[in-house]
């Protein structure tokens, strides 16, 4: 499938605010990303090839910054903040809560592929230690305690 | 607008951002106007009259950054100057620039558009760590608004300067924050920090003349412009000017963002966030995020400043206090912390490649009851040989070994305690 | 002092440097006092108003560049600004430098203390080429001499300037003379260009702001300062002030140096070198070394200054004039330079290492009779492809092109009939 | 044998004179072999040591300087010019004479050590072409014809 046309006008218009094709390379990951939930090898090479850039560069730039995808992630995303605040304030429990009604662990996916499970550097929520981000929206939700967990999960928080 | 909170005086209890009519109506936008009919040398002496010290961590004075900019077509090569505002908070403990993003864009954009100004930029990038997707939003919006309205765009007001302003949101790694690192990553790199010299003042982004200020540090600007140096001085209680955003975070009942004079103590702040929570009873804090060196008690009056903070051995960082209590043990929040630098750094540099993995190592192995003395041994090594600046290219280890190097000089005890079965306190034995 | 010869006016005829004592005799280090008098900018004024483009070879202005350079406290970091003194000649057909350093050691160690003050640098070095090991020991004699009279060292005449000045001895490599690649190798490096930006000026030796000129151009300074900047520009022919150390070597009579006006032609020079040599008749010359196009005898009437001979599609480059005659092939010539530039290349950037040993070979096999129209094809490509500036860190690449491409586009059918059994000059068809 | 003392102490002059070990490490090069005509594997790592910089680092200068002879060189350095203005006035000729002369090539040193023959950029002497330099004092001879390359080597010229 190759690159549908949203997607690459987004991607050029991002080249021209970026000045260039080269500073434009994480946008046009982050905009695959953003449509599509993940950076697939295929689509990597269409990005490469409409920017002009090799493969291999882009995905030097796609491997560095954690929070572009090289494999499928579920719908909803959660980026558990491991921060120390958080960690003071209970973020073991509330961690542990999660893997065990997931039943994964960091970095991976449920069966049903409805969620990924990430640990966060400090999600910028201290005050809501402990914290998380959840979806695409990255909406912060904290303090949230393990009972909160099944809640969260069903839409409640 | 508060006269004595002007940072987060005009914020909405709900943190929704203003329209630009709402902005216009409180106040905003009329800096613009004053400053744009200075020249950049007189708001470059407000500033500095103003003692306004950067507000990323370091505490580098904001008017002899400026200064160093050089004017249009006195330096050598071919572009502009680049004014980048760094909204990348990831350090531990640190959820100030969130707030300022999310519930006062405007405010960012007005101070964007003076420091520009200021340091002849004609093009300036906010850049926004990418899980702080309504700061994105509601600074893309403030820009919209302020372009169409000619505050951006050519020609501002008619003054005849032109701003290019757009946002940069970036996609995770906390080394995208170090300012050498985050001009890599603008450039379309992996945000690899780069060598000083040249500084970024003499070559920055695409070899240009540039800055980076953080997102308070530019908040503060607009103010300093309406309401003059010798306030901005008189709002703090030190010779550093103005407010600072502080935070308390960790073992408080009511953690919270407090804007308050520089150099509050920590007892005061502490004391706003509703005391120390667990136990009751303070152990130790730091005083600016993950990668401050830890205070005692007997620190709780020393005025939060840049300078008082370097005084007692620690640094102001992001202003951004993290507490522990008694139950709390600062092995186990350093051995976060220092999992958290290994895991961020971005590789290039063998000391903190190689030495934050295993520092991390080891104080895992503190908490479990593993380590032996020869790794404490090796701890301390450490600490001493690449804590000090110049041993790599950027202070992303240096700033981790602050407070490692603390933690083993102020409970060298609590440490040693540590290889007879793992964290004493955990085990209920403090 | 001569009026109108102020490079040259006082060398002896046996080129033996003067004394301290003799140097002051002739008005020596008068123009030092003078400009000790007079502020740093008031200076690069001065030398702004003269229009003094640099000698090295691309004739930027000497003010221009000293502009660049910030004043004592106003860049980032810590240490001084550094002036170097480039005499590291070693472009074929250049012989210029040589005779400043040994005959004149005391003008170019005045010019050096009035350009370092200028630029805010408290410490100079003078590098030259290792086999000018006459120049060497004058510029030492003449340094030492200046410093026990306090012309050098601390509070120099009482002014509170001070200045360091030391002679660096190069070991070879004509990539030295690149200043950037100069910096390199004053560093303790191998002397591999740097990439711009940052500029010198922004970012040299060892991080600081750094200005590099090159000996003819310091020479000249101390006679601006004399005699100031309406004397200096009138004694040009063009816009382009001073006069220039010319030099006239190949097939002449008497190959020789000139000092002559700026924008003196290559006919008026060529006719004091003694005329054509060989069979008398120009063919072609190349106007500033072995890095600048070829020029025709079409351009025997054009002014040589900067701007007039880019405007002819050369350089005036060193302006030491290599002149062949009807009798000398300009592809061997070429090939003689190719092989020099392939050689002398730091071997850092891909398009010089691998492409100007290509080209080296394809001339060779031209005048052997051995290349194939293909291999003609190859030139082309290469001087297109690796020409244009930025392609590699420096220009020795682009500069080795610049012969390359006017070989081709102005003898084409001369390169073409070498296909046919090799140089037919040299075998007698032409 | 280790380094001679008034060599150390040159060194270590030039250390601070050149404000460092690495800056100087190119002078104390040239101070070896002006003492011994050239910069043995142990002189080098003895400069090494002194200078507290490791072998590689430079050896890597001394590789890269063409002016810096690794191995030994006759009693006179001869560096004849091969720059185009010395060609066109007979540079070829001096060259087969001065290696008839010889018995050598370029790079290589007679049989009894008395001469090494060198090609060198232009010596800055293109008034003085075909030109060459000659001796530790680098000495510039010009213009020398084929014929006179006898009386060079016997000192006359």
């Amino acid at each position: 499938m190759t690159l549908p046309e949203p997607l690459k006008s987004q991607i050029l218009h991002a080249v021209a605010e970026d000045g260039g094709a080269k500073p434009a390379m994480l946008e046009a990951l982050r905009l695959v990303q953003q449509a599509e939930g993940w950076v697939s090898d295929a689509r990597l090479a269409q990005v490469a090839d409409l920017l002009g850039v090799s493969t291999a560069e882009l995905d030097s730039i796609a491997t560095f910054y954690s929070l572009i995808f090289r494999k499928p992630v579920g719908q909803t995303v959660i980026m558990l903040c491991d921060g120390a605040s958080c960690w003071m304030n209970g973020g073991d429990a509330l961690r542990d809560a999660l893997m065990d009604r997931l039943g994964i662990g960091y970095g991976q996916t449920t069966a049903d592929g409805r969620y990924t499970l990430i640990n966060s550097a400090c999600v910028g929520g201290c005050d809501r230690a402990p914290a998380l981000l959840i979806g695409p929206g990255r909406r912060l939700v904290g303090p949230l305690s393990p009972d909160g967990v099944a809640a969260l999960l069903e839409g409640g928080l | 607008m508060s006269e004595t909170l002007p940072l987060t005086g005009r914020a909405r209890p709900d943190r929704s951002p203003h329209t630009l009519a709402e902005w216009r109506a409180v106040g905003g936008y009329a800096s613009v106007e004053r400053a744009l009919q200075m020249t950049p040398v007189q708001l470059v002496d407000l500033v500095d009259a103003a003692n306004l010290n950067g507000r990323g961590g370091a505490g580098f004075q904001a008017a002899k950054k400026w200064r160093f900019m050089p004017a249009v077509g006195t330096s050598p090569g071919i572009g502009t100057n680049y004014l980048i505002v760094n909204g990348d908070e990831m350090e531990p403990g640190a959820f100030k620039d969130r707030f300022l993003l999310e519930a006062l864009p405007h405010q960012v954009v007005e101070g964007a558009i003076i420091a520009a100004y200021a340091t002849h930029s004609r093009h300036a990038i906010i850049l926004i760590r990418d899980d702080y997707r309504a700061g994105i939003s509601a600074i893309r919006r403030a820009i919209a608004a302020a372009e169409a309205a000619n505050l951006l765009g050519t020609n501002i007001l008619g003054s005849g300067f032109n701003l290019h302003l757009r946002v940069h949101p970036s996609a995770g790694r906390y080394i995208v924050g170090e300012e050498t690192a985050l001009i890599s990553a603008l450039e379309g790199g992996r945000a690899i920090p780069r060598k000083r010299p040249p500084f970024p003042a003499q070559s920055g982004l695409w070899g240009r003349p540039t800055t980076v200020n953080n997102v308070e540090t530019i908040s503060l600007v607009p103010h300093i412009v309406a309401q003059g140096a010798q306030w901005f001085r008189a709002l703090s209680r030190t010779e550093e000017g103005g407010t600072k955003l502080y935070g308390v975070s960790g073992m408080v009942n009511r953690p919270q963002l407090i804007e308050a004079p520089m150099g509050t103590t920590a007892r005061e702040l502490i004391d706003r966030a509703g005391g120390v929570s667990g136990t009751g009873v303070l152990r130790c804090f730091q005083p600016g995020g993950g990668a401050t060196p830890f205070l005692e008690p007997a620190d709780l009056d020393t005025p939060m400043d840049f300078g008082h903070m370097a005084k007692a051995h620690s640094m102001l960082g992001t202003g951004t206090l993290i507490v522990l209590d008694q139950g709390t043990c600062p092995v186990a929040v350093t051995a976060r912390h220092m999992a958290f630098y290994a895991r961020e750094s971005c590789g290039w540099c063998t000391p903190c490649r190689e030495g934050l993995p295993w520092a991390a190592r080891i104080l895992t192995a503190l908490e479990d009851g593993t380590a032996t003395p020869r790794d404490i041994d090796i701890l301390r090594m450490t600490a001493a040989e690449a804590g000090p600046r110049g041993r790599t290219f950027c202070d992303l280890m240096g700033g981790a070994m602050g407070p490692l190097a603390s933690l083993l000089s102020r409970f060298g005890d609590l440490v040693e305690a540590h290889l007879d079965g793992g964290c004493p306190i955990r085990r209920g034995l403090l």
